[in-house]
């Protein structure tokens, strides 16, 4: 990962300095200089004064420096408090000219000191940087000034982006600098009504968050009636779409929290909900599935640092197999001899989940572990008024896939036949030359492997330490329960009916009561229906 | 007189323990106050405190026996009675320490004040009684017992589905006393207690009389239990236990029958917290984490339930384990508890009880009716 | 049958007191006893271990230097398990079965809550090494980390002054600790003048793990036009859950910054900290420091560890404070004894790593500088901004109207935790 | 006059029941004097242990209600307070505490008050031993009172169970299937039995094995399709075209 990101740094560092030499000539290069090292002498607080003068030079040739600064890569000698662009390199820093770019030597990192930045400094970078680069010649930069510059409103940016939206040939990039033009209209006192207008009907049709934020701070400046009531009409109807989006949110909070819930108990669901082992060691599974993660990003890092991007695939069959492979061990060393007497398998394991525990806290250490979100699974996208991260999506479509996959399993295979007759009737499927103990064994490796693949996609959104199991046992168990014991479609709606009542409570009740609130709703919800949601009737069942 | 009646009623070893602990009540505190420091004899106060525990645990887990082992009512939730109790009895101590407390507020405890609490909580009222806040200490419980038993017996919740909910319950509870915003001093709990009627808590003499008073209670306790399991309503908790159906054929009210264990454990639940929390000297959200109801289920188990002996047995060996592993092997321990449990199943599905039975059994050469004899099939672990 | 089994259980009782009665016995003179009270298993492992082996490492250090009074110091390390009432009975264990002379431990607030009157009774010396709430001063127990005024109320001036921050949201974990310092923030906020609705609290449970919808609340709180700030006392667990959450929807520091009273070097060793830069902590300490004295220590540490990737954080420099000061207070005193290093450690200063020197108050609190440090892509911290000079740790509150009237001094003849200004009296629990 | 004034011990009136749209019990109707004992044969899945289970609360009906003694609706009761109103069950599969001794089996059987105190203030008294020392006469297990049920042999427990029926001394006994398993001779004995029995008791045997339904000499009900197919004697039964074509049809 952080070769990748260097490699990013590196390439966006050259690929600047291109735009930097053909776009401008080098006539004011020695006053560049006095500049940027009076910046790195100077204190935090004053800083920002040098870059805004920086800035003001108009000249694309500091936007390199610039950025290096906004990343924390630019360092002086302690000796002769020169300054420089630094990269990481073999045996210390490699140092760059910080306007010619210019490879120097390489130091150590303790001759050198850096020029901090804080995020006040970084904001100010980022508005110089785009009004730099808001006519750049890549569509991808200009776009993200455009979007820098509607989020700094910064006045002085208004002719560079009028003339740069004149020229502008790409529409996205066309759509965010109108954006930014309408956002800074708001702002310029010297803007024309009819400039307002058409600025608050923009936000008006654009109705999210920002939006609403930009046109009620606009609404106190309103200097005639019409722009007033045009952003009081406004308010109302982005308050409107909000409130729409708002219960869509909910949902969809609601449904990212049930497949996560899926997730943890979906493995549950097999190995106590099928086979009626009361399985302690369950959160275990799913931690050990988040350490195998652990394990295969951290060979990746070291060895194959290209392939970070599939790292979780990697770790997905990776984890089922050895979160499988424990399940089976624990079958064959410990839960076979206790069949027909579930409560003594949850003594069992609870004290395997307690091995378990401090086997991973002893080999890895108690503290969490950093697993990394390749790209693919950071970030958000917009719908509508809707913002999707992108980790909660791909935890959404994976629990769903895992869920059919296993539902394939069961009432496809031969395998998943085998498993329904054992768990029918052992003896009539023992007779009829299945061999029992061996499908047991399996589908309990089935279900801990599936816990396993769980613990991957659930390193994505929390913690990575040994106490990762316990966090969601008891919520797995409460699906489980909840949906009704042996039934696979059951622990898919329960997972979502409690994530979804869980989202809308929340709201309302916060965090905690949420919680509270619907474990009492389960507690009445099993007194209505002793057997869960999807209870398996005849008289097979009985667990 | 009374001594040969009880023996009578009573299983003999029931007795014998019961009489055991009445010695202990006496002859620890003696041995901790009389023998002077130094002499072998003397038991130093951190033992004292340590055995005191341990009997209020013992307590806790034949409370759960007389629900699971005999009524098979597997409860992960017992935790919950244990804390309610012991919370009651913060709540007093909590009041006794009146305005001795750092803000010197005679009626708000400190973490009350600190927080900008203008009134005491109406649900605090009462609790500078003694005598109510005992009355709460059997009370509470036994109304969520009953609330809750009343509720799952009467739908006919078994098996796994009621020891889900009675965990569910325990966890709803955690995560409400947690809350500041309940009043119960949320994560931090009920500490800093002073006296109890007037003793204080940090003497040496108080505390052995607390003890006392936890070996007295643990006895009658156990007394209790083997006046109820011998008698014919012991035989038709059993009975419900093994064949909860048949028992409805012959005319009992399984749910009343499985209400009334549940209501009375609860009672002795929180009787143990009652005197649990004054000799550990806190009471906070903690006790009510699933993780100590499967604690107890554990002691239980591996004492062997359904005796009555066992759990104590188990209470004292696991918490003794335990308290001797932490400090031994700090960085092992969880593996050697991990592996005791285990084995026990594995190995001992009578508990320590049985494998003492077993052992006579080879030992004699001559195995007792049923020593040798796998386990009867355990029908309340069918439903 | 029943005999046999009572003898089993009557044996089980008497091996259990001979091995503590044994115990007991055993301990010899030519030692000196250093408690380790810190959960090596359980919740809270994660964070205490380390601080257990930087107690081991300092221990080492010490003894490589000849010891103390001319005697090696031995460590006792014990196991409370994250197991609030097991604390006092390990403190009970560590005070009357191996007589240490001190105690350095614990984390969570109940956890020294449960110690408290063990210590108290005992006569013991405990050193508590993290950031807690205050309204709490004992005569025996030293709070080397630091109290709500040394690091939540400089940390928001830092945002007040350099980000010019309008609207605030507290958001934190359900305890003590979080309830307590919003309380301290909420009054202080309102006393510079910001309005109601500009400030937003929320509760989570402990290891909360779906920060969906709060993270959006502060989005929409966020872009009400005014600049926004997050001040978290969201408690070790559920952080990285929050971070990632926060990453993930798009909020950066520089729009919205965070700043955290619980998150260090270690929480940061869990995460992806590439999208968390900028976000901001307050600590007294960060590895970062660039002083000789930290630079070798880091180097001490991890020699000891055995592993060139493991940070450093600021509870271990409070043990480390904290240990020297009660090594310097004991040379001072010439012995070990309670009462007379109570009394010694009052004005000991020793170094701090970060180039100063910390002193002990008669409100047994330190002195320290305060420090704002800046998340960088390393998990690292950039220092942005530091207290002129040291600040003294407050006892109780000046935000909190019954705190306000009390102060706490512990040196002889005054000798009172909390004495109240306006009654002239010594109140109740902290006195002996 | 209805046959609900008339107040027959029991009264089945149009009893339906059905389980995922399979018709158990379709319309039955059927009436049980006092005093009477009455076999009930039929094939497999004719419905007769769900008969039962509606008899003793263990099914609710969907439609349709069953009369005890005249007037009292057994629908409306559940399990506990229907054994309580006098009806007893002995299920196919013989059921018996089987961690308790045989005594203490009868004990609990013993009909008395059921209330959860006054079992724990329970007090044996002579009458109470004198019962039970009777019926373990009846039942053939006096020298094994003291065993575990479990220890018991099959028949044994099926004797244990119609011992524990004997005990609760109930106007009504339902009586699944009690020769299963048992050998000839046994089988005789306890025609013999049930025969005893039902000189004071009103009993409702369900059989297949015909020669002990010859045995017991009663009337007779097939029951097919959850229907009555034919009553009557078990001469006349047999020779009902319905009911052989309902044998050999299946």
């Amino acid at each position: 990962m952080r070769q990748l990101r260097k490699l990013a740094v590196a390439v966006l560092l050259s690929f600047l300095a291109a735009v930097a030499s053909t776009g401008h000539g080098k006539a004011s290069d020695t006053s560049l200089e006095a500049t940027i090292s009076a910046l790195a002498s100077a204190k935090l607080k004053d800083r920002g004064n040098h870059i805004e003068a920086l800035a003001a030079t108009g000249d694309a040739q500091v936007v390199p420096f610039l950025e290096a600064l906004a990343a924390g890569d630019v360092y002086f000698k302690k000796s002769d408090k020169t300054v420089f662009i630094t990269r990481k390199a073999e045996g210390g820093l490699q140092l760059l000219d910080p306007l010619s770019l210019e490879e120097g030597e390489v130091v150590g990192s303790r001759s050198l000191k850096k020029v901090k930045v804080n995020n006040k400094l970084r904001r100010l970078v980022r508005g110089a940087v785009a009004g730099l680069t808001v006519q750049s010649h890549d569509a991808g930069t200009r776009l993200e000034a455009a979007n820098a510059l509607y989020k700094s409103q910064d006045l002085e940016a208004l002719p560079l982006l009028k003339a740069a939206v004149a020229a502008e040939t790409d529409e996205t990039v066309k759509d965010a600098q109108e954006r930014a033009i309408a956002a800074i209209t708001l702002k310029n006192v010297k803007a024309s009504e009819a400039e307002r207008l058409e600025a608050l009907g923009k936000f008006k049709a654009q109705g999210d968050q920002e939006a609403l934020a930009l046109v009620s701070s606009f609404l106190p400046q309103a200097k005639t009636a019409a722009e007033s009531e045009a952003a009081a009409l406004a308010i109302q109807s982005i308050e409107k779409s909000l409130a729409m989006w708002d219960a869509v949110e909910n949902v969809w909070y609601g449904l990212s929290l049930g497949s996560v819930l899926l997730l943890a108990a979906i493995g549950l669901a097999i190995t106590f909900g099928v086979m009626g082992v009361i399985n302690m060691a369950h959160g275990e599974m799913v931690m050990l599935g988040a350490y195998t993660t652990f394990v295969v990003q951290e060979v990746i890092r070291k060895s194959f640092p290209g392939f970070f991007e599939f790292s979780l695939l990697f770790a997905l069959p990776l984890a089922f197999l050895v979160a499988g492979g424990v399940g089976l061990a624990m079958e064959r060393g410990i839960i076979r001899f206790l069949y027909g007497r579930p409560l003594e398998t949850l003594l069992a394991t609870w004290g395997v989940s307690l091995i378990l525990q401090q086997a991973v806290r002893t080999i890895f250490g108690p503290t969490n572990k950093e697993v990394g979100n390749p790209d693919w699974m950071s970030g958000a996208f917009e719908i509508g008024g809707l913002a999707l991260t992108a980790n909660r999506l791909w935890i959404l479509v994976f629990a769903l896939v895992v869920f059919v996959v296993l539902l394939m399993v069961l009432k496809r295979t031969h395998f998943g036949l085998q498993m329904r007759a054992v768990t029918q009737n052992r003896r009539m499927a023992a007779s009829m030359g299945i061999r029992t103990p061996w499908v047991d064994a399996r589908t309990f490796a089935l279900g801990s492997g599936i816990a396993g693949m769980a613990g991957v996609a659930l390193s994505q959104i929390s913690n990575v330490s040994p106490n990762l199991g316990q966090t969601y046992i008891i919520d797995s168990f409460m699906v489980v329960v909840f949906g009704g014991v042996g039934n696979l479609w059951g622990t898919l709606v329960g997972a979502m009916t409690l994530g979804v009542a869980n989202k809308f409570l929340e709201p309302y009740a916060g965090a905690v009561l949420a919680k509270i609130l619907v474990l009492v709703f389960i507690i009445l919800f099993i007194q209505k229906k002793p057997r869960g949601l999807f209870a398996l009737k005849g008289r097979a069942v009985d667990l | 007189m009374i001594s040969r009646y009880l023996f009578q009623a009573l299983d003999k070893r029931a007795f014998w323990v019961a009489v055991a602990l009445m010695v202990f009540a006496v002859l620890v505190p003696l041995l901790n106050l009389v023998v002077p420091d130094g002499h072998p004899l003397h038991v130093p106060d951190y033992l004292v405190g340590l055995l005191g525990k341990y009997l209020c645990y013992a307590m806790l887990a034949l409370a759960l026996d007389l629900v699971w082992g005999y009524c098979g009512i597997l409860s992960l939730g017992h935790g919950a009675f244990f804390a309610l109790g012991g919370y009651a009895m913060g709540m007093y101590l909590m009041r006794q320490i009146g305005d001795r407390g750092v803000y010197a507020n005679p009626v708000l405890p400190d973490f009350m004040v600190f927080l900008n609490w203008e009134k005491l909580p109406w649900f605090w009222y009462g609790f500078d009684q003694f005598w109510f806040a005992m009355v709460m200490v059997v009370v509470v419980p036994a109304v969520l017992a009953f609330v809750l038993g009343w509720l799952a017996f009467r739908s006919r919740v078994t098996g796994v589905y009621l020891s889900i909910i009675t965990q569910a319950m325990t966890y709803a509870l955690l995560l409400a006393f947690f809350r500041n915003d309940m009043g119960f001093g949320g994560n931090n709990g009920l500490t800093d207690f002073k006296d109890i009627l007037g003793f204080s808590l940090q003497s040496s003499g108080t505390r052995a009389v607390l003890f006392a008073l936890s070996a007295l209670a643990l006895a009658g306790t156990l007394v209790l239990c083997s006046l109820i399991v011998r008698s014919k309503l012991g035989k038709v908790m059993i009975a419900v236990r093994d064949a909860e159906s048949r028992t409805r054929f012959l005319g009992y009210r399984v749910e009343h029958v499985k209400l009334f264990a549940f209501v009375l454990s609860a009672m002795i639940a929180g009787l143990a917290g009652a005197l649990y929390v004054p000799q550990v000297g806190i009471i906070n959200p903690g006790e009510f984490a699933p993780a100590n109801s499967i604690d107890v289920v554990i002691w239980t188990a591996v004492g062997g339930r359904g005796t009555l002996i066992g759990p104590i047995i188990g209470a004292f060996l696991v918490s003794g384990g335990k308290s001797y592993f932490t400090a031994a092997f700090p960085d092992l321990w969880l593996f050697a508890l991990g592996g005791l449990f285990v084995i026990v199943t594995l190995f001992m599905p009578k508990g320590v009880i049985g494998l003492l039975g077993q052992l006579k059994g080879l030992a004699s050469k001559m195995p007792r009716k049923n020593a040798d004899k796998p386990l009867p099939a355990k029908p309340e672990a069918a439903e | 049958m029943f005999q046999h089994s009572k003898k089993v259980a009557s044996a089980a009782l008497f091996g259990l007191m001979a091995s503590a009665v044994m115990t007991t016995a055993s301990h010899a003179e030519e030692t000196i006893k250093v408690g380790i009270l810190h959960s090596l298993s359980g919740t809270m492992a994660i964070s205490e271990t380390t601080l257990k082996d930087v107690m081991l490492m300092l221990i080492e250090e010490q003894n490589k230097k000849g010891g103390l009074l001319g005697k090696q110091l031995e460590p006792v390390v014990v196991d409370p398990a994250s197991d609030w009432p097991l604390f006092a009975e390990k403190a009970r264990e560590l005070l009357e079965v191996h007589e240490v002379a001190a105690v350095f431990g614990n984390w969570t607030s109940v956890s020294r809550k449960s110690v408290l009157p063990v210590f108290e009774e005992l006569n013991g010396i405990l050193f508590y090494p993290v950031q807690y709430e205050g309204e709490e001063s004992q005569r025996n127990v030293f709070y080397t980390g630091a109290a709500p005024n040394q690091q939540a109320i400089p940390a928001v001036d830092y945002l007040l002054e350099n980000e010019e921050v309008e609207r605030w949201v507290l958001a934190g974990t359900d305890y003590v600790y979080p309830r307590t310092t919003n309380k301290i923030l909420e009054a202080y906020l309102k006393a510079k003048g910001v309005a109601d609705e500009d400030i937003l609290i929320n509760y989570t449970p402990f290891g909360h793990s779906d920060w969906q919808t709060i993270v959006s609340d502060i989005k929409a709180f966020g872009t009400a036009g005014k600049k926004t700030a997050v001040v978290s006392t969201i408690n070790g667990d559920a952080n990285v859950p929050f971070y990632k959450e926060l990453a993930n929807q798009g909020i950066s520091a520089e729009d919205i910054p965070v700043v955290a009273f619980s998150v260090g070097e270690e929480e940061l060793a869990g995460l992806d900290t590439e999208p968390l830069v900028g976000h901001l902590a307050a600590w007294n300490y960060f590895q970062s420091v660039d002083t000789e004295i930290n630079a070798e220590f880091i180097e001490t540490w991890k020699a000891f560890i055995g592993d060139e990737d493991r940070v450093t954080n600021d509870p271990m420099e409070a043990h480390y404070i904290g240990f020297n000061m009660w090594v310097k207070a004991v040379e001072k005193a010439g012995t070990t004894d309670v009462d007379t290093v109570i009394d010694e450690i009052i004005g000991v200063a020793v170094p701090n790593l970060s180039g100063g020197y910390s002193a002990m108050m008669p409100n047994h609190h330190i002195t320290k500088p305060v420090l704002i440090g800046e998340i960088q892509e390393d998990g690292q911290f950039d220092i942005v901004a530091e207290t002129d000079g040291l600040v003294a740790g407050d006892a109780w509150s000046d935000f909190l109207p019954e705190s306000a009237k009390l102060i706490s001094d512990w040196r002889k003849p005054f000798s009172c935790g909390n004495f109240n200004v306006e009654t002239g009296q010594c109140g109740g629990s902290a006195t002996n | 006059m209805s046959l609900k004034e008339r107040k027959p011990l029991l009264y089945l009136d149009g009893v339906s029941v059905s389980f995922d749209g399979f018709k158990a019990i379709n319309n039955l109707s059927m009436v049980i004097e006092k005093g009477e004992m009455r076999a009930i044969i039929g094939p497999n899945g004719a419905g007769k242990t769900t008969m039962m289970d509606i008899i003793t609360g263990k099914t609710r009906p969907d439609e349709g209600s069953v009369f005890f003694e005249g007037d009292t609706d057994l629908t409306k009761h559940d399990e506990a307070a229907i054994a309580n109103l006098g009806i007893g069950r002995k299920f196919q599969k013989p059921t018996v505490f089987e961690s308790h001794t045989v005594m203490d089996n009868l004990v609990l059987s013993m009909k008395g008050k059921r209330g959860v105190f006054s079992a724990l203030f329970h007090q044996e008294d002579a009458q109470e031993r004198n019962s039970i020392a009777d019926i373990l006469e009846i039942i053939r297990l006096e020298h094994r009172k003291d065993a575990l049920a479990a220890d018991l042999s099959h028949g044994q427990k099926q004797w244990l169970e119609i011992g524990m029926l004997l005990a609760q001394d109930p106007k009504l006994l339902l009586v699944d299937e009690p020769v299963a398993g048992m050998t000839d001779a046994e089988t005789v004995e306890t025609a013999k039995l049930l025969r005893e029995i039902s000189r004071n008791h009103s009993v409702i045997v369900v059989e297949h094995d015909m020669s002990f339904i010859r045995d017991l000499d009663v009337k007779v009900t097939c029951l097919a399709e959850g229907a009555v197919l034919s009553e009557g004697s078990l001469a006349h039964v047999a020779a009902d075209p319905k009911v052989i074509e309902s044998y050999l049809g299946r």
